[in-house]
Protein backbone atom coordinates (compact mmCIF):
# COMPACT_ATOMS: atom_id res chain seq x y z
CA UNK A 1 0.00 0.00 0.00
CA UNK A 2 1.20 2.96 -0.77
CA UNK A 3 1.87 6.12 1.97
CA UNK A 4 -0.43 8.98 0.37
CA UNK A 5 -2.99 6.50 0.42
CA UNK A 6 -2.57 4.99 4.08
CA UNK A 7 -1.76 8.45 5.45
CA UNK A 8 -5.00 10.23 4.24
CA UNK A 9 -6.74 11.94 6.97
CA UNK A 10 -10.18 12.56 5.18
CA UNK A 11 -12.89 11.01 3.66
CA UNK A 12 -13.08 10.65 0.03
CA UNK A 13 -15.60 11.45 -2.20
CA UNK A 14 -17.05 7.78 -2.35
CA UNK A 15 -16.76 7.03 1.12
CA UNK A 16 -19.00 10.21 1.28
CA UNK A 17 -21.57 8.93 -0.86
CA UNK A 18 -21.57 5.43 0.85
CA UNK A 19 -22.10 7.12 4.35
CA UNK A 20 -24.90 8.90 3.11
CA UNK A 21 -26.55 6.04 1.24
CA UNK A 22 -25.95 4.28 5.00
CA UNK A 23 -27.86 7.10 6.83
CA UNK A 24 -30.51 6.80 4.44
CA UNK A 25 -31.04 2.70 4.94
CA UNK A 26 -30.91 3.49 8.48
CA UNK A 27 -33.60 6.50 8.58
CA UNK A 28 -35.64 3.82 6.04
CA UNK A 29 -35.15 0.82 8.76
CA UNK A 30 -36.11 3.12 11.64
CA UNK A 31 -39.68 3.86 10.21
CA UNK A 32 -40.59 0.70 8.72
CA UNK A 33 -42.70 -2.01 10.24
CA UNK A 34 -42.07 -5.06 7.90
CA UNK A 35 -39.83 -7.39 9.59
CA UNK A 36 -38.76 -8.95 6.45
CA UNK A 37 -38.33 -5.68 4.84
CA UNK A 38 -36.04 -4.62 7.18
CA UNK A 39 -34.04 -7.90 7.52
CA UNK A 40 -33.37 -7.71 3.60
CA UNK A 41 -32.45 -3.81 4.12
CA UNK A 42 -30.36 -4.83 6.79
CA UNK A 43 -28.71 -7.13 4.76
CA UNK A 44 -28.05 -3.76 2.38
CA UNK A 45 -26.88 -2.55 5.11
CA UNK A 46 -24.13 -4.77 5.33
CA UNK A 47 -23.54 -4.56 1.47
CA UNK A 48 -22.94 -1.08 1.73
CA UNK A 49 -20.80 -1.23 4.67
CA UNK A 50 -18.56 -4.16 3.24
CA UNK A 51 -17.57 -1.63 0.40
CA UNK A 52 -16.69 0.79 2.68
CA UNK A 53 -14.25 -1.26 4.37
CA UNK A 54 -12.77 -1.99 1.13
CA UNK A 55 -12.43 1.48 0.63
CA UNK A 56 -11.04 1.94 4.02
CA UNK A 57 -8.60 -0.74 3.26
CA UNK A 58 -9.54 -3.38 5.58
CA UNK A 59 -10.55 -5.97 2.87
CA UNK A 60 -10.45 -8.73 5.79
CA UNK A 61 -13.09 -6.99 7.81
CA UNK A 62 -15.31 -6.39 4.85
CA UNK A 63 -14.62 -10.36 4.43
CA UNK A 64 -15.99 -10.54 7.49
CA UNK A 65 -18.85 -8.27 7.10
CA UNK A 66 -20.26 -10.04 3.86
CA UNK A 67 -20.01 -14.00 5.01
CA UNK A 68 -21.66 -12.93 8.73
CA UNK A 69 -23.29 -9.68 8.19
CA UNK A 70 -24.78 -10.20 4.74
CA UNK A 71 -24.91 -13.76 5.14
CA UNK A 72 -25.33 -15.72 8.40
CA UNK A 73 -27.57 -13.18 10.02
CA UNK A 74 -29.58 -12.52 7.32
CA UNK A 75 -30.55 -16.17 7.49
CA UNK A 76 -30.88 -16.47 11.47
CA UNK A 77 -32.95 -13.25 11.60
CA UNK A 78 -35.05 -14.80 8.82
CA UNK A 79 -35.11 -18.03 10.77
CA UNK A 80 -36.48 -16.13 14.11
CA UNK A 81 -39.27 -13.76 12.04
CA UNK A 82 -40.27 -17.18 11.27
CA UNK A 83 -41.16 -18.53 14.62
CA UNK A 84 -42.51 -14.54 15.55
CA UNK A 85 -44.34 -13.09 12.89
CA UNK A 86 -43.37 -10.39 10.22
CA UNK A 87 -45.00 -7.57 11.32
CA UNK A 88 -43.80 -5.36 14.30
CA UNK A 89 -46.15 -4.43 17.04
CA UNK A 90 -46.92 -0.68 17.71
CA UNK A 91 -44.62 1.06 20.40
CA UNK A 92 -46.73 1.82 23.62
CA UNK A 93 -43.80 3.73 25.81
CA UNK A 94 -42.64 7.30 24.92
CA UNK A 95 -39.74 7.26 22.76
CA UNK A 96 -37.65 10.18 23.91
CA UNK A 97 -36.13 8.82 26.93
CA UNK A 98 -34.25 6.01 25.08
CA UNK A 99 -33.37 8.53 22.11
CA UNK A 100 -31.79 10.96 24.91
CA UNK A 101 -29.74 7.85 26.13
CA UNK A 102 -28.61 6.88 22.92
CA UNK A 103 -27.51 10.36 22.04
CA UNK A 104 -25.36 10.61 25.16
CA UNK A 105 -23.77 7.12 24.11
CA UNK A 106 -23.25 8.40 20.62
CA UNK A 107 -21.69 12.14 22.32
CA UNK A 108 -19.41 10.18 24.60
CA UNK A 109 -18.37 8.18 21.69
CA UNK A 110 -17.43 10.99 19.32
CA UNK A 111 -15.98 12.54 22.15
CA UNK A 112 -13.77 9.68 23.03
CA UNK A 113 -12.55 10.11 19.13
CA UNK A 114 -10.34 12.84 19.70
CA UNK A 115 -8.02 10.95 21.83
CA UNK A 116 -7.26 8.55 18.78
CA UNK A 117 -4.37 8.65 16.63
CA UNK A 118 -4.85 9.81 12.75
CA UNK A 119 -6.49 7.02 10.49
CA UNK A 120 -3.36 5.22 9.07
CA UNK A 121 -0.45 6.74 11.25
CA UNK A 122 2.53 4.93 10.97
CA UNK A 123 3.39 6.12 14.71
CA UNK A 124 0.46 5.01 16.63
CA UNK A 125 0.84 2.54 18.85
CA UNK A 126 -1.20 -0.28 17.34
CA UNK A 127 1.28 0.04 14.23
CA UNK A 128 4.48 0.15 16.59
CA UNK A 129 3.80 -2.65 19.14
CA UNK A 130 4.19 -5.91 17.50
CA UNK A 131 3.09 -5.32 14.19
CA UNK A 132 6.29 -4.84 12.90
CA UNK A 133 7.51 -8.01 13.88
CA UNK A 134 4.44 -9.53 12.22
CA UNK A 135 4.91 -8.18 9.14
CA UNK A 136 8.63 -8.92 8.87
CA UNK A 137 8.84 -12.24 9.97
CA UNK A 138 4.83 -13.92 9.78
CA UNK A 139 5.04 -15.53 6.15
CA UNK A 140 8.59 -16.76 7.59
CA UNK A 141 7.41 -18.26 10.88
CA UNK A 142 4.16 -19.81 10.54
CA UNK A 143 4.20 -20.35 6.59
CA UNK A 144 1.05 -18.91 6.14
CA UNK A 145 0.50 -16.11 3.15
CA UNK A 146 -2.06 -13.93 4.46
CA UNK A 147 -0.94 -11.73 7.41
CA UNK A 148 -4.25 -11.44 9.34
CA UNK A 149 -5.01 -15.27 8.92
CA UNK A 150 -1.31 -15.68 10.50
CA UNK A 151 -2.16 -13.96 13.35
CA UNK A 152 -5.32 -15.23 14.14
CA UNK A 153 -4.65 -18.85 13.51
CA UNK A 154 -0.60 -19.06 14.58
CA UNK A 155 0.48 -16.13 16.81
CA UNK A 156 -3.33 -16.14 18.65
CA UNK A 157 -4.28 -20.01 17.72
CA UNK A 158 -5.65 -20.78 21.31
CA UNK A 159 -7.35 -17.15 21.85
CA UNK A 160 -9.36 -18.24 18.27
CA UNK A 161 -9.58 -21.84 19.81
CA UNK A 162 -11.47 -20.85 22.19
CA UNK A 163 -13.67 -17.85 20.26
CA UNK A 164 -14.20 -21.16 18.30
CA UNK A 165 -15.60 -23.51 20.81
CA UNK A 166 -17.93 -20.46 22.40
CA UNK A 167 -19.53 -20.47 19.03
CA UNK A 168 -19.91 -23.82 18.22
CA UNK A 169 -21.58 -24.05 21.62
CA UNK A 170 -24.14 -21.47 21.18
CA UNK A 171 -25.25 -22.80 17.24
CA UNK A 172 -25.59 -25.96 19.05
CA UNK A 173 -27.92 -24.72 21.92
CA UNK A 174 -29.43 -22.95 19.41
CA UNK A 175 -30.11 -25.91 17.02
CA UNK A 176 -31.74 -27.62 20.15
CA UNK A 177 -34.00 -25.04 20.70
CA UNK A 178 -34.89 -24.62 17.44
CA UNK A 179 -35.32 -28.46 16.67
CA UNK A 180 -37.22 -29.13 19.99
CA UNK A 181 -39.81 -26.74 18.88
CA UNK A 182 -40.35 -27.85 15.59
CA UNK A 183 -40.68 -32.10 16.68
CA UNK A 184 -43.41 -30.74 19.58
CA UNK A 185 -45.73 -29.10 16.55
CA UNK A 186 -45.14 -32.52 14.55
CA UNK A 187 -46.41 -34.20 17.69
CA UNK A 188 -49.26 -32.25 17.78
CA UNK A 189 -50.44 -32.86 14.16
CA UNK B 1 -10.80 5.69 -15.47
CA UNK B 2 -11.72 3.07 -13.03
CA UNK B 3 -12.72 6.06 -10.29
CA UNK B 4 -14.87 7.67 -13.13
CA UNK B 5 -16.50 4.10 -12.97
CA UNK B 6 -17.05 3.90 -9.21
CA UNK B 7 -18.91 6.95 -9.28
CA UNK B 8 -20.98 5.76 -12.07
CA UNK B 9 -21.68 2.39 -10.14
CA UNK B 10 -22.61 4.59 -7.31
CA UNK B 11 -25.02 6.71 -8.42
CA UNK B 12 -26.62 3.36 -9.74
CA UNK B 13 -26.84 1.73 -6.43
CA UNK B 14 -28.32 5.23 -4.91
CA UNK B 15 -31.47 4.56 -7.88
CA UNK B 16 -31.72 0.85 -6.42
CA UNK B 17 -31.65 2.24 -2.73
CA UNK B 18 -34.22 4.31 -3.07
CA UNK B 19 -36.29 1.94 -4.81
CA UNK B 20 -35.65 -0.71 -1.88
CA UNK B 21 -36.75 2.96 0.42
CA UNK B 22 -39.71 3.19 -1.33
CA UNK B 23 -41.41 -0.40 -2.10
CA UNK B 24 -44.10 -0.64 -2.34
CA UNK B 25 -44.36 -4.31 -2.46
CA UNK B 26 -42.00 -6.81 -0.70
CA UNK B 27 -40.42 -8.10 -3.96
CA UNK B 28 -40.02 -4.80 -5.26
CA UNK B 29 -37.55 -4.35 -2.28
CA UNK B 30 -36.37 -7.77 -2.92
CA UNK B 31 -35.66 -6.84 -6.84
CA UNK B 32 -33.94 -3.46 -5.88
CA UNK B 33 -31.71 -5.34 -3.10
CA UNK B 34 -30.90 -8.04 -5.74
CA UNK B 35 -30.17 -5.57 -8.34
CA UNK B 36 -28.13 -3.22 -5.52
CA UNK B 37 -26.56 -6.77 -4.49
CA UNK B 38 -25.10 -7.24 -8.24
CA UNK B 39 -23.68 -3.43 -8.13
CA UNK B 40 -21.89 -3.87 -5.20
CA UNK B 41 -20.21 -7.00 -6.80
CA UNK B 42 -19.09 -4.83 -9.62
CA UNK B 43 -17.77 -1.62 -7.60
CA UNK B 44 -15.93 -3.83 -5.32
CA UNK B 45 -14.12 -5.49 -8.06
CA UNK B 46 -13.79 -1.91 -9.62
CA UNK B 47 -12.35 -0.52 -6.42
CA UNK B 48 -9.75 -3.21 -6.36
CA UNK B 49 -7.97 -1.68 -9.28
CA UNK B 50 -9.05 2.30 -7.99
CA UNK B 51 -6.47 1.19 -5.41
CA UNK B 52 -4.44 -1.24 -7.49
CA UNK B 53 -4.57 -4.11 -5.23
CA UNK B 54 -6.59 -6.40 -7.54
CA UNK B 55 -6.93 -9.01 -5.08
CA UNK B 56 -10.43 -7.89 -3.55
CA UNK B 57 -12.16 -9.72 -6.53
CA UNK B 58 -12.29 -12.62 -3.68
CA UNK B 59 -14.92 -10.44 -1.87
CA UNK B 60 -16.45 -9.74 -4.92
CA UNK B 61 -17.41 -13.77 -5.47
CA UNK B 62 -18.26 -14.41 -1.94
CA UNK B 63 -20.79 -11.52 -2.45
CA UNK B 64 -22.09 -12.85 -5.62
CA UNK B 65 -22.81 -16.30 -3.83
CA UNK B 66 -24.58 -14.27 -0.48
CA UNK B 67 -26.23 -12.08 -2.59
CA UNK B 68 -28.41 -15.25 -4.27
CA UNK B 69 -28.30 -17.09 -1.14
CA UNK B 70 -30.25 -14.31 0.89
CA UNK B 71 -32.86 -13.26 -2.03
CA UNK B 72 -33.65 -17.16 -1.95
CA UNK B 73 -33.93 -17.72 1.38
CA UNK B 74 -36.15 -14.38 2.40
CA UNK B 75 -38.32 -15.53 -0.86
CA UNK B 76 -38.57 -19.10 0.91
CA UNK B 77 -39.47 -17.44 3.89
CA UNK B 78 -42.56 -15.16 2.52
CA UNK B 79 -43.90 -18.07 -0.38
CA UNK B 80 -43.92 -20.59 2.75
CA UNK B 81 -43.94 -19.60 5.86
CA UNK B 82 -40.24 -21.49 7.05
CA UNK B 83 -36.79 -21.80 6.13
CA UNK B 84 -35.66 -25.48 7.37
CA UNK B 85 -37.43 -28.57 6.08
CA UNK B 86 -41.30 -27.54 6.61
CA UNK B 87 -43.18 -27.07 9.96
CA UNK C 1 -44.88 -31.47 -2.01
CA UNK C 2 -41.49 -32.55 -2.82
CA UNK C 3 -42.34 -31.18 -6.28
CA UNK C 4 -43.74 -27.74 -5.37
CA UNK C 5 -40.75 -26.97 -2.68
CA UNK C 6 -38.23 -28.09 -5.56
CA UNK C 7 -40.31 -25.57 -7.41
CA UNK C 8 -39.26 -22.52 -5.66
CA UNK C 9 -35.85 -22.92 -7.45
CA UNK C 10 -36.16 -24.31 -11.11
CA UNK C 11 -40.02 -25.14 -11.11
CA UNK C 12 -39.14 -28.53 -12.63
CA UNK C 13 -39.80 -31.89 -11.92
CA UNK C 14 -37.82 -34.38 -11.09
CA UNK C 15 -37.61 -36.71 -13.82
CA UNK C 16 -38.22 -40.35 -13.05
CA UNK C 17 -35.06 -42.21 -14.27
CA UNK C 18 -32.60 -40.17 -11.71
CA UNK C 19 -32.05 -42.96 -9.94
CA UNK C 20 -28.30 -43.69 -8.96
CA UNK C 21 -26.32 -45.56 -11.51
CA UNK C 22 -22.72 -46.08 -12.25
CA UNK C 23 -22.53 -42.59 -14.17
CA UNK C 24 -22.21 -41.13 -10.33
CA UNK C 25 -19.09 -42.19 -9.53
CA UNK C 26 -17.95 -40.55 -13.22
CA UNK C 27 -19.65 -37.32 -11.95
CA UNK C 28 -17.96 -37.68 -9.01
CA UNK C 29 -14.87 -37.92 -10.09
CA UNK C 30 -15.40 -34.88 -12.70
CA UNK C 31 -16.81 -32.88 -9.88
CA UNK C 32 -14.06 -33.16 -7.77
CA UNK C 33 -11.26 -32.31 -10.74
CA UNK C 34 -13.21 -29.15 -11.19
CA UNK C 35 -13.74 -28.02 -7.66
CA UNK C 36 -9.71 -28.71 -7.32
CA UNK C 37 -9.53 -26.26 -10.47
CA UNK C 38 -11.25 -24.29 -9.01
CA UNK C 39 -9.41 -24.09 -5.83
CA UNK C 40 -5.71 -23.80 -7.74
CA UNK C 41 -7.35 -21.08 -9.77
CA UNK C 42 -8.28 -19.26 -6.94
CA UNK C 43 -5.36 -19.70 -4.51
CA UNK C 44 -2.59 -19.24 -6.56
CA UNK C 45 -0.16 -20.96 -4.32
CA UNK C 46 1.76 -24.15 -5.54
CA UNK C 47 3.65 -25.59 -2.15
CA UNK C 48 2.47 -28.93 -1.42
CA UNK C 49 0.99 -27.50 2.44
CA UNK C 50 -1.54 -26.02 0.52
CA UNK C 51 -2.24 -28.87 -2.27
CA UNK C 52 -2.84 -30.95 0.45
CA UNK C 53 -5.20 -29.06 2.00
CA UNK C 54 -7.07 -28.41 -0.94
CA UNK C 55 -7.81 -32.16 -1.85
CA UNK C 56 -9.27 -32.87 1.52
CA UNK C 57 -11.13 -29.84 0.88
CA UNK C 58 -12.27 -31.08 -2.43
CA UNK C 59 -12.86 -35.10 -0.83
CA UNK C 60 -14.99 -33.30 1.96
CA UNK C 61 -17.68 -31.17 -0.86
CA UNK C 62 -17.68 -34.26 -2.69
CA UNK C 63 -18.51 -36.43 0.01
CA UNK C 64 -21.19 -33.87 0.99
CA UNK C 65 -23.28 -33.55 -2.32
CA UNK C 66 -22.63 -37.69 -2.15
CA UNK C 67 -24.82 -37.64 1.11
CA UNK C 68 -27.44 -34.54 -0.01
CA UNK C 69 -28.06 -36.82 -3.26
CA UNK C 70 -27.26 -33.49 -5.83
CA UNK C 71 -25.08 -35.69 -7.83
CA UNK C 72 -27.24 -36.74 -10.98
CA UNK C 73 -27.80 -35.37 -14.41
CA UNK C 74 -29.80 -32.19 -13.04
CA UNK C 75 -26.89 -31.58 -10.57
CA UNK C 76 -23.73 -31.83 -12.75
CA UNK C 77 -25.11 -31.68 -16.64
CA UNK C 78 -21.31 -32.99 -18.12
CA UNK C 79 -23.43 -34.10 -21.25
CA UNK C 80 -24.43 -31.35 -22.91
CA UNK C 81 -21.36 -28.75 -21.92
CA UNK C 82 -19.94 -29.05 -25.20
CA UNK C 83 -23.37 -28.93 -27.40
CA UNK C 84 -24.13 -25.60 -25.59
CA UNK C 85 -20.81 -23.73 -27.27
CA UNK C 86 -22.68 -22.78 -30.79
CA UNK C 87 -25.74 -21.90 -28.38
CA UNK C 88 -24.02 -18.81 -26.39
CA UNK C 89 -22.76 -16.45 -28.79
CA UNK C 90 -26.31 -16.19 -30.04
CA UNK C 91 -27.95 -15.70 -26.98
CA UNK C 92 -25.79 -13.27 -26.13
CA UNK C 93 -26.52 -11.42 -29.50
CA UNK C 94 -30.33 -11.62 -28.31
CA UNK C 95 -29.29 -10.12 -25.30
CA UNK C 96 -27.59 -7.16 -26.80
CA UNK C 97 -30.43 -6.78 -28.94
CA UNK C 98 -32.73 -6.87 -26.14
CA UNK C 99 -30.81 -4.85 -23.92
CA UNK C 100 -30.34 -2.00 -26.48
CA UNK C 101 -34.15 -2.30 -26.82
CA UNK C 102 -35.11 -2.01 -23.00
CA UNK C 103 -32.85 0.78 -22.59
CA UNK C 104 -34.89 2.93 -25.11
CA UNK C 105 -38.12 1.70 -23.92
CA UNK C 106 -36.43 3.46 -20.40
CA UNK C 107 -35.28 6.45 -21.18
CA UNK C 108 -38.42 6.92 -23.71
CA UNK C 109 -40.22 10.30 -22.31
CA UNK C 110 -44.03 8.69 -22.17
CA UNK C 111 -42.21 4.66 -21.05
CA UNK C 112 -42.79 2.55 -24.76
CA UNK C 113 -44.33 -0.20 -22.84
CA UNK C 114 -47.45 -2.57 -23.08
CA UNK C 115 -46.69 -5.55 -20.66
CA UNK C 116 -48.27 -8.52 -21.42
CA UNK C 117 -48.55 -11.90 -19.39
CA UNK C 118 -48.86 -15.32 -21.73
CA UNK C 119 -48.02 -18.87 -21.55
CA UNK C 120 -45.53 -19.76 -24.56
CA UNK C 121 -45.00 -23.30 -25.72
CA UNK C 122 -41.70 -25.30 -24.37
CA UNK C 123 -40.59 -28.50 -26.37
CA UNK C 124 -37.72 -29.71 -24.55
CA UNK C 125 -37.64 -33.56 -23.74
CA UNK C 126 -35.43 -32.96 -20.48
CA UNK C 127 -35.91 -30.94 -17.41
CA UNK C 128 -32.69 -29.21 -17.45
CA UNK C 129 -33.39 -28.19 -21.19
CA UNK C 130 -36.70 -26.88 -19.65
CA UNK C 131 -34.25 -24.63 -17.34
CA UNK C 132 -32.22 -23.68 -19.97
CA UNK C 133 -34.71 -22.38 -22.18
CA UNK C 134 -36.34 -20.59 -19.07
CA UNK C 135 -32.81 -19.28 -17.88
CA UNK C 136 -32.43 -18.00 -21.67
CA UNK C 137 -35.61 -16.15 -21.59
CA UNK C 138 -35.26 -14.05 -18.14
CA UNK C 139 -31.83 -13.64 -19.10
CA UNK C 140 -33.00 -11.62 -22.15
CA UNK C 141 -34.06 -8.40 -21.17
CA UNK C 142 -37.75 -7.46 -21.93
CA UNK C 143 -38.78 -10.93 -21.59
CA UNK C 144 -39.33 -12.81 -17.75
CA UNK C 145 -40.16 -15.91 -17.49
CA UNK C 146 -42.36 -16.38 -14.02
CA UNK C 147 -43.74 -19.87 -13.93
CA UNK C 148 -42.73 -23.28 -15.43
CA UNK C 149 -45.08 -26.67 -15.72
CA UNK C 150 -44.19 -29.32 -18.33
CA UNK C 151 -44.38 -28.32 -21.54
CA UNK C 152 -45.05 -24.58 -21.00
CA UNK C 153 -43.27 -21.44 -19.53
CA UNK C 154 -45.57 -18.41 -18.44
CA UNK C 155 -43.85 -15.31 -19.24
CA UNK C 156 -43.84 -11.61 -18.85
CA UNK C 157 -42.79 -9.38 -20.98
CA UNK C 158 -42.65 -5.52 -21.25
CA UNK C 159 -44.06 -5.46 -24.70
CA UNK C 160 -45.84 -7.04 -27.58
CA UNK C 161 -42.89 -6.85 -29.77
CA UNK C 162 -40.34 -8.89 -27.39
CA UNK C 163 -43.40 -11.40 -26.81
CA UNK C 164 -43.89 -12.06 -30.36
CA UNK C 165 -40.08 -12.68 -31.29
CA UNK C 166 -40.32 -14.92 -28.02
CA UNK C 167 -43.57 -16.84 -30.19
CA UNK C 168 -41.40 -17.25 -33.47
CA UNK C 169 -40.22 -20.09 -31.09
CA UNK C 170 -36.43 -19.90 -32.45
CA UNK C 171 -35.16 -19.71 -29.00
CA UNK C 172 -37.14 -22.92 -28.20
CA UNK C 173 -35.58 -24.37 -31.39
CA UNK C 174 -32.42 -24.05 -30.58
CA UNK C 175 -32.74 -24.93 -26.70
CA UNK C 176 -33.84 -27.83 -27.60
CA UNK C 177 -30.72 -28.37 -30.29
CA UNK C 178 -29.11 -28.01 -27.33
CA UNK C 179 -30.18 -31.23 -25.65
CA UNK C 180 -29.10 -32.80 -28.69
CA UNK D 1 -1.12 -1.01 -28.49
CA UNK D 2 -1.60 0.64 -24.41
CA UNK D 3 -3.46 3.43 -25.80
CA UNK D 4 -5.64 0.84 -27.73
CA UNK D 5 -5.86 -0.93 -24.62
CA UNK D 6 -7.05 2.00 -22.42
CA UNK D 7 -9.27 3.71 -25.08
CA UNK D 8 -11.48 -0.17 -25.52
CA UNK D 9 -11.41 -0.06 -21.42
CA UNK D 10 -12.22 3.59 -21.27
CA UNK D 11 -15.64 2.78 -24.08
CA UNK D 12 -16.23 -0.85 -22.13
CA UNK D 13 -16.19 0.18 -18.79
CA UNK D 14 -18.32 4.06 -19.40
CA UNK D 15 -20.91 1.33 -21.23
CA UNK D 16 -21.45 -0.59 -18.89
CA UNK D 17 -22.28 2.28 -16.61
CA UNK D 18 -24.65 3.34 -18.90
CA UNK D 19 -25.64 -0.08 -18.76
CA UNK D 20 -26.18 0.02 -14.64
CA UNK D 21 -27.56 3.67 -14.87
CA UNK D 22 -30.25 2.99 -17.26
CA UNK D 23 -31.25 -0.16 -15.29
CA UNK D 24 -31.72 2.06 -12.28
CA UNK D 25 -33.65 5.02 -13.62
CA UNK D 26 -35.67 2.08 -14.83
CA UNK D 27 -36.37 0.54 -11.44
CA UNK D 28 -37.30 3.91 -10.07
CA UNK D 29 -39.46 4.74 -13.66
CA UNK D 30 -41.64 1.65 -14.50
CA UNK D 31 -44.92 2.14 -12.99
CA UNK D 32 -45.21 -1.71 -11.48
CA UNK D 33 -43.03 -4.57 -10.13
CA UNK D 34 -43.76 -6.78 -12.87
CA UNK D 35 -42.53 -4.10 -15.37
CA UNK D 36 -39.20 -3.31 -12.81
CA UNK D 37 -37.77 -7.28 -13.31
CA UNK D 38 -37.13 -6.13 -17.50
CA UNK D 39 -34.14 -3.27 -16.03
CA UNK D 40 -33.11 -5.15 -13.47
CA UNK D 41 -32.30 -7.52 -16.91
CA UNK D 42 -30.05 -4.68 -18.27
CA UNK D 43 -27.89 -4.06 -14.64
CA UNK D 44 -27.57 -8.42 -14.91
CA UNK D 45 -26.45 -8.98 -18.28
CA UNK D 46 -24.75 -5.65 -20.33
CA UNK D 47 -23.71 -3.60 -17.46
CA UNK D 48 -22.02 -6.70 -15.66
CA UNK D 49 -20.62 -8.09 -18.99
CA UNK D 50 -19.20 -4.18 -20.36
CA UNK D 51 -17.75 -3.31 -16.84
CA UNK D 52 -15.95 -6.85 -16.11
CA UNK D 53 -14.54 -7.07 -19.83
CA UNK D 54 -13.06 -3.71 -19.20
CA UNK D 55 -11.60 -5.08 -16.37
CA UNK D 56 -10.68 -8.11 -17.94
CA UNK D 57 -8.57 -5.63 -20.19
CA UNK D 58 -6.71 -4.05 -18.23
CA UNK D 59 -5.83 -7.22 -15.86
CA UNK D 60 -4.03 -8.94 -18.86
CA UNK D 61 -3.61 -12.94 -18.76
CA UNK D 62 -3.41 -13.44 -15.42
CA UNK D 63 -5.33 -14.80 -12.48
CA UNK D 64 -7.23 -11.77 -11.56
CA UNK D 65 -8.43 -11.62 -15.23
CA UNK D 66 -9.42 -15.63 -14.63
CA UNK D 67 -11.55 -13.91 -11.06
CA UNK D 68 -13.65 -11.77 -13.10
CA UNK D 69 -14.81 -14.14 -15.50
CA UNK D 70 -15.84 -16.49 -12.59
CA UNK D 71 -17.87 -13.78 -11.25
CA UNK D 72 -19.39 -13.10 -14.59
CA UNK D 73 -20.41 -16.92 -14.57
CA UNK D 74 -21.29 -17.00 -11.05
CA UNK D 75 -23.66 -13.39 -12.16
CA UNK D 76 -24.94 -15.26 -15.11
CA UNK D 77 -25.86 -18.46 -13.17
CA UNK D 78 -27.52 -17.29 -10.35
CA UNK D 79 -29.21 -13.75 -11.76
CA UNK D 80 -32.15 -15.65 -13.42
CA UNK D 81 -32.80 -18.00 -11.09
CA UNK D 82 -33.19 -15.26 -8.75
CA UNK D 83 -35.08 -13.02 -11.05
CA UNK D 84 -37.38 -15.88 -11.59
CA UNK D 85 -37.56 -17.03 -8.19
CA UNK D 86 -38.68 -13.43 -6.89
CA UNK D 87 -40.91 -13.21 -10.32
CA UNK D 88 -42.81 -16.73 -9.38
CA UNK D 89 -43.23 -15.72 -5.70
CA UNK D 90 -45.18 -12.48 -6.25
CA UNK D 91 -47.20 -14.00 -9.21
CA UNK D 92 -47.83 -17.13 -6.42
CA UNK D 93 -48.62 -14.61 -3.48
CA UNK D 94 -51.63 -12.76 -6.27
CA UNK D 95 -49.98 -9.70 -7.55
CA UNK D 96 -51.32 -8.34 -10.52
CA UNK D 97 -49.30 -7.24 -13.13
CA UNK D 98 -49.87 -3.61 -14.74
CA UNK D 99 -51.40 -3.13 -18.01
CA UNK D 100 -52.10 -0.24 -20.74
CA UNK D 101 -55.55 -0.94 -21.39
CA UNK D 102 -57.62 -1.26 -18.97
CA UNK D 103 -60.02 -3.44 -20.51
CA UNK D 104 -57.43 -6.43 -20.57
CA UNK D 105 -58.78 -9.80 -18.67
Amino acid sequence: MDQAKGQRLILTAPDIVLLTLLLVTTIALARLRNLVAVIMLLGLYSLLMAVLWVSFDAVDVAFTEAAVGAGVTTILMLAAVALIGREEKPHRHNPLGPLLIVVATGAALIYATAEMPRFGDPDAPAQQHVAPRYIEDGPRETGVPNMVTAVLASYRGYDTLGEITVIFTAGIAVMLLIGARRRKREGDQ
Amino acid sequence: MFDVTAAILLVGMAFALVRAVLGPTIYDRILAINVHGTKTVLLIAVLGFVTERPDFLDLSLVYALINFIGTIAVLKLIKYGYLGDGP
Amino acid sequence: MLIERRSLLFAVHRSENAKRTGGDLVRAISLYAALYGVWLLLSGFFSPFFLGIAAVCCALVVYIALRMDVIDQEGHPVQISWRLIPYLPWLAWQIVRANLDVTRRVFSRDLDIDPVLRWVPASQRTDLGTVIYANSITLTPGTVSTDVEPGRIRVHALSGDAMAELETGEMNARVRDVEG
Amino acid sequence: MSALIDGLTWLLLLGGGFFVVAGGAGLLRMPDFFTRLHPAGLVDTLGAVLIILGLVLQAGFTQVSAKLVLVLVLLFLTGPTATHAVSNAALVSGLMPWTKRKDND
